[in-house]
């Protein structure tokens, strides 16, 4: 990821929320600009999974839909 | 050694093709902190511990703790659930996260809501994504109502275990209709472990002496007052329903019957 | 050293002067031998054992087994019972024979029977009894009605315990009126005992949940399909019902009350 | 307790029973002549406790009503 | 006309020698004005209603209107009660005082309470009173608590009625403990009216299909949203379980069979 | 007049667009002969009477009474149930050959069952019976259990009447969850009746007192000793229920509450 | 009673409330006192019963605790 | 329905019972045979309603499987 220079940017919809990133990055980017690489998770693009092996090859598109979860106490 | 001396090793049950000795699942939701969930889990017993999934607290401080830092995997077998859940879709989607956030795990508690008020379960919901998942290669085990009919359902479509709620969730009522609960244990040969409603002590045990194989509580002890004590008597609760069903109690009667003899009275 | 385990040694109840960390009680009646008894009541884990004393039979064979020698006197208290006593007088009587039998042994459960279908305490002769009982230096437990006025009433005549039914001695229905047996125990500085009627393990435990000292039991263990397996629920028991209430249980609700947390729901 | 000789008899009611034994005897003559000497026991006459400290004291009357008891099984 | 048709005239039950067919028998405390109580009597169609005495309030105006203005003599037996006596002489004095006003009424209903908390019985000062009384030649209808010995001890007295308590007075929790409302049913020649406790009209007819004569309340109708209206359901109430003991219940089986047959299904 | 006098006139409930005063419905099977069914009906006042459908015996002669004759169209509203059918097909069969029996009578009761020791329903299979009912122009009134969000899902569906079990069929062990059976009434915009279960005349008060709208039963008051007498009780005790329901019962206490007056005690 | 001239006073104890009276006066003076002749009513003095054919003649004495009665709603 | 002469008959399976029955017959014609003509009834060929209304058209097929129902007390 280039994070140097003109940057496109793209919305992508993060656990809710409205969020510019650079345009095409990767799952795993994501995680990484989000500051949560050693975090337990597991995450979903537009309601389907993501396999942990595929963060790094799973590009983003505009508008997808990012769910990244962890556990929690619950019963 | 006392031959009669009852062994829990000897007394496990199995789930999902594991055995295990305690009868007691908790929960870990509702406790004050981390250290209070460790320690009320560990005074408890369990061995089967459940967990929920949730999304990822963005503003979050990496170094914070993770339930899962408390649950070592040696030592617990970690039960994500779908609680929150109120349609089929969703609940698998729950389970899919939770099977790739715990390395392919896939034993998990089902709960579809039928609505907030109640917490009752979707019974319609469940079906369809118990038959999604169970397809899928999870092992499921199925919060239900007390049908004994649906009870048969779930485990003939493959559901590892049957677990009923007594009353609802979080309610502390006690098993509202015992005669539904002996009856799926009657018909059951997965196991039947009732989940939700139990509120103390004696709850449990009465659940254990109706035949079945555990109990799954939280609230009951996360909501006492002194949450480590309960799930000490929890713990003490379950063994001693246990092995009042497995000592056969006498049976009730109406009327008296003198413990000491009648023959020998002196006057 | 985990600061929350409970301790039983902190948890001692004190009747008569004397400290018990066992609260459960136990009768010596209905078992196949007195091999079987010993076993039992080990197990139970009790302190506190009933006995009667009855007309020694003459052509009983001097080296025959007596129940005394099952139950070491620096291990256990005895408690000599009144059964099978339908008036004051007899009970009296009975009392002083126990008395001499044990060597100015001077505790004892004073029941006086009203009927023998019900076997009820006849509640009159009862106050007479434990009167003159008094006035004669017993320190009496007293097996009542569960009417808190009456329970109130012992206690203010100077008996060391009140030990009102659950249900008709030997019944197996476990505690009838748990609103009544609450209110003996609010209203009494003297140990409540629950006496009678206890069926299983469950039983046990609602008894202490209700803020009892203890229970004392018989036929629950004695008449089990296996009563030392039995014994070892009744020990159970009560001690997950005695956890539970000094633990102070939720709140029941009518309602549900979900166990996981609302926030961070990803759908 | 002199048995041999012409013994006059007399007639106690003994744990509900009739019984001949010599006239005068003791409590503790009583429980000997009933094989229980070793046993743990009490016994009342006429409803009234004796103290074991007073059986060889105690001399029964014809007529009188003992009850000799242990301790049993109960709950 | 139809044979089968109840008769209530055929079913009455005789109190002290006079003949009654309401089983339902009513209090007049609580009531917002004596037109409610006199509305709610009506009502209830109760032939035999409670009052109680207490100081004439001097500075009350002389036109005021009665409790025995709206309760015509030709139409009720009107029943004083020792309402508030704490002690057996206090209960004595009152009753001389209501035979007194009531022109040599002998029929009272003695209560003798024990504390102000529960407002149960003390029997001990109740059995006390009641001979008193009856040696006055008083017909004396008494509260107990529910105690089969004590039960059997008041009629062997000489009492015309036993009225055990379903559960403490105004309280509403229903019979607390079937099984002695059922045994001293069983033991006794004379009525045995359910008194206290009751708190809806399933409670009122739970309470006649364990076989009492009757039931008196008061605070169940008096507090009612709607008195009137809860005094036809509880009059309706008393004659259904009424009906349901004589017509003999099905017996309770644990599992089902089907009503409609089972021969000819087409498939 | 009084106001206030209970007009079972205005008390009526909407059922499929029609109005009844009789809260009361009753099966017509298990009577001794037909003479008996059409007393114990009578004196039950029901105005909606259920009856099966099956398979014509060949062999029989052609004189013999009929249900129908005893079940005069113009006082009786009719209810074919589907009482045996253990798949949907099934019952959607019977429903469609009573319909052509009673001249396209679309009411009916749609049972469709889960197995014959319980003979709780199959709601899966009722579920999809009632979609194929509905579509086809039946009024589906639905045997279910006692699940609330099943009851709603079966009223959103169009269901005209939701009828949970109190208990297994023909048990008569009353209500066995009054905690879900209020849920649902609460829930509901159709009427709810409680179908199955109720054993004595208290048992379909409470129902009635629990809002339901109506009881049906038929066990209850043929396997009783005297039905028709049963059928009376019945009658009572659901509109002692329904009475009071409307007139709002006093709250329950734990402690008493004087029913006389504090004040003026003369003591 | 001779309600004219220097009447001597006694003291009662009238339903709990002390209250003078005339001295010498009886029972049925004492209802009429306190207005309540045509009330159905019932009386003690010093916790004995007096029937209402004893008022006339029932003459108070000092220091007498007077309990007088009637009929409440009550269950 | 031609009752004379050599009939050609067929075999039906009515209410579970192997019942032979004239070739050709209508539903109508069974019930006749079967003495119910004037009884309440309501009928299924091979699980299918037949209204009332069509019993005199509806001709039989051998194998047919016919239910014929009538009310009966139920619950």
């Amino acid at each position: 990821m280039n994070l140097a220079g003109n940057l496109t940017m793209m919305t992508l919809l993060v656990n809710g929320d409205s969020r510019e990133v650079p345009a095409g990055i990767t799952l795993s980017d994501l995680v990484a600009l989000l500051g949560l690489e050693n975090r337990r998770l597991a995450a979903e693009i537009n309601e389907n999974l993501v396999p942990r092996s595929g963060y790094t090859t799973c590009r983003l598109e505009p508008g997808d839909r990012i769910e990244i979860i962890h556990a929690v106490g619950g019963g | 050694m006392n031959p009669s001396f009852p062994d829990p090793a000897g007394d496990t049950f199995t789930l999902a093709g594991r055995s295990f000795q305690s009868r007691l699942l908790v929960g870990t939701g509702k406790y004050q902190d981390l250290e209070q969930t460790r320690q009320a889990i560990e005074a408890s017993g369990a061995e089967i511990v459940t967990i929920a999934v949730r999304r990822t607290n963005m503003g979050q401080t990496p170094g914070e703790p993770n339930i899962l830092e408390v649950l070592p995997p040696d030592r617990y077998t970690i039960l994500p659930n779908t609680a929150g859940c109120y349609d089929a879709k969703t609940a698998v989607r729950t389970c899919r996260l939770a099977r790739e956030l715990l390395d392919d795990h896939r034993l998990v508690k089902l709960e579809v809501l039928g609505d907030e008020k109640t917490l009752f379960p979707d019974v319609v919901a469940t079906l369809e994504a118990a038959e999604t998942l169970i397809a899928e290669g999870f092992q499921v085990m199925v919060y239900t109502n007390d049908d004994p009919i649906l009870a048969r359902r779930f485990e003939a479509m493959g559901c590892v275990a049957v677990m009923p709620l007594a009353a609802p969730i979080g309610s502390g009522l006690g098993i509202r209709n015992r005669l539904n609960i002996r009856t799926i244990v009657e018909n059951a040969k997965v196991p039947i472990l009732v989940d939700a409603g139990v509120g103390t002590a004696s709850d449990a045990a009465i659940a254990m002496e109706l035949g079945c194989d555990g109990v799954l509580m939280n609230t009951a002890i996360a909501a006492a007052q002194d949450p480590i004590l309960m799930a000490h008597a929890m713990r003490l609760g379950i063994a001693a329903g246990r092995l009042a069903y497995r000592a056969g109690r006498m049976p009730a009667k109406r009327f008296a019957s003198a413990s000491s003899p009648l023959d020998g009275l002196f006057f």
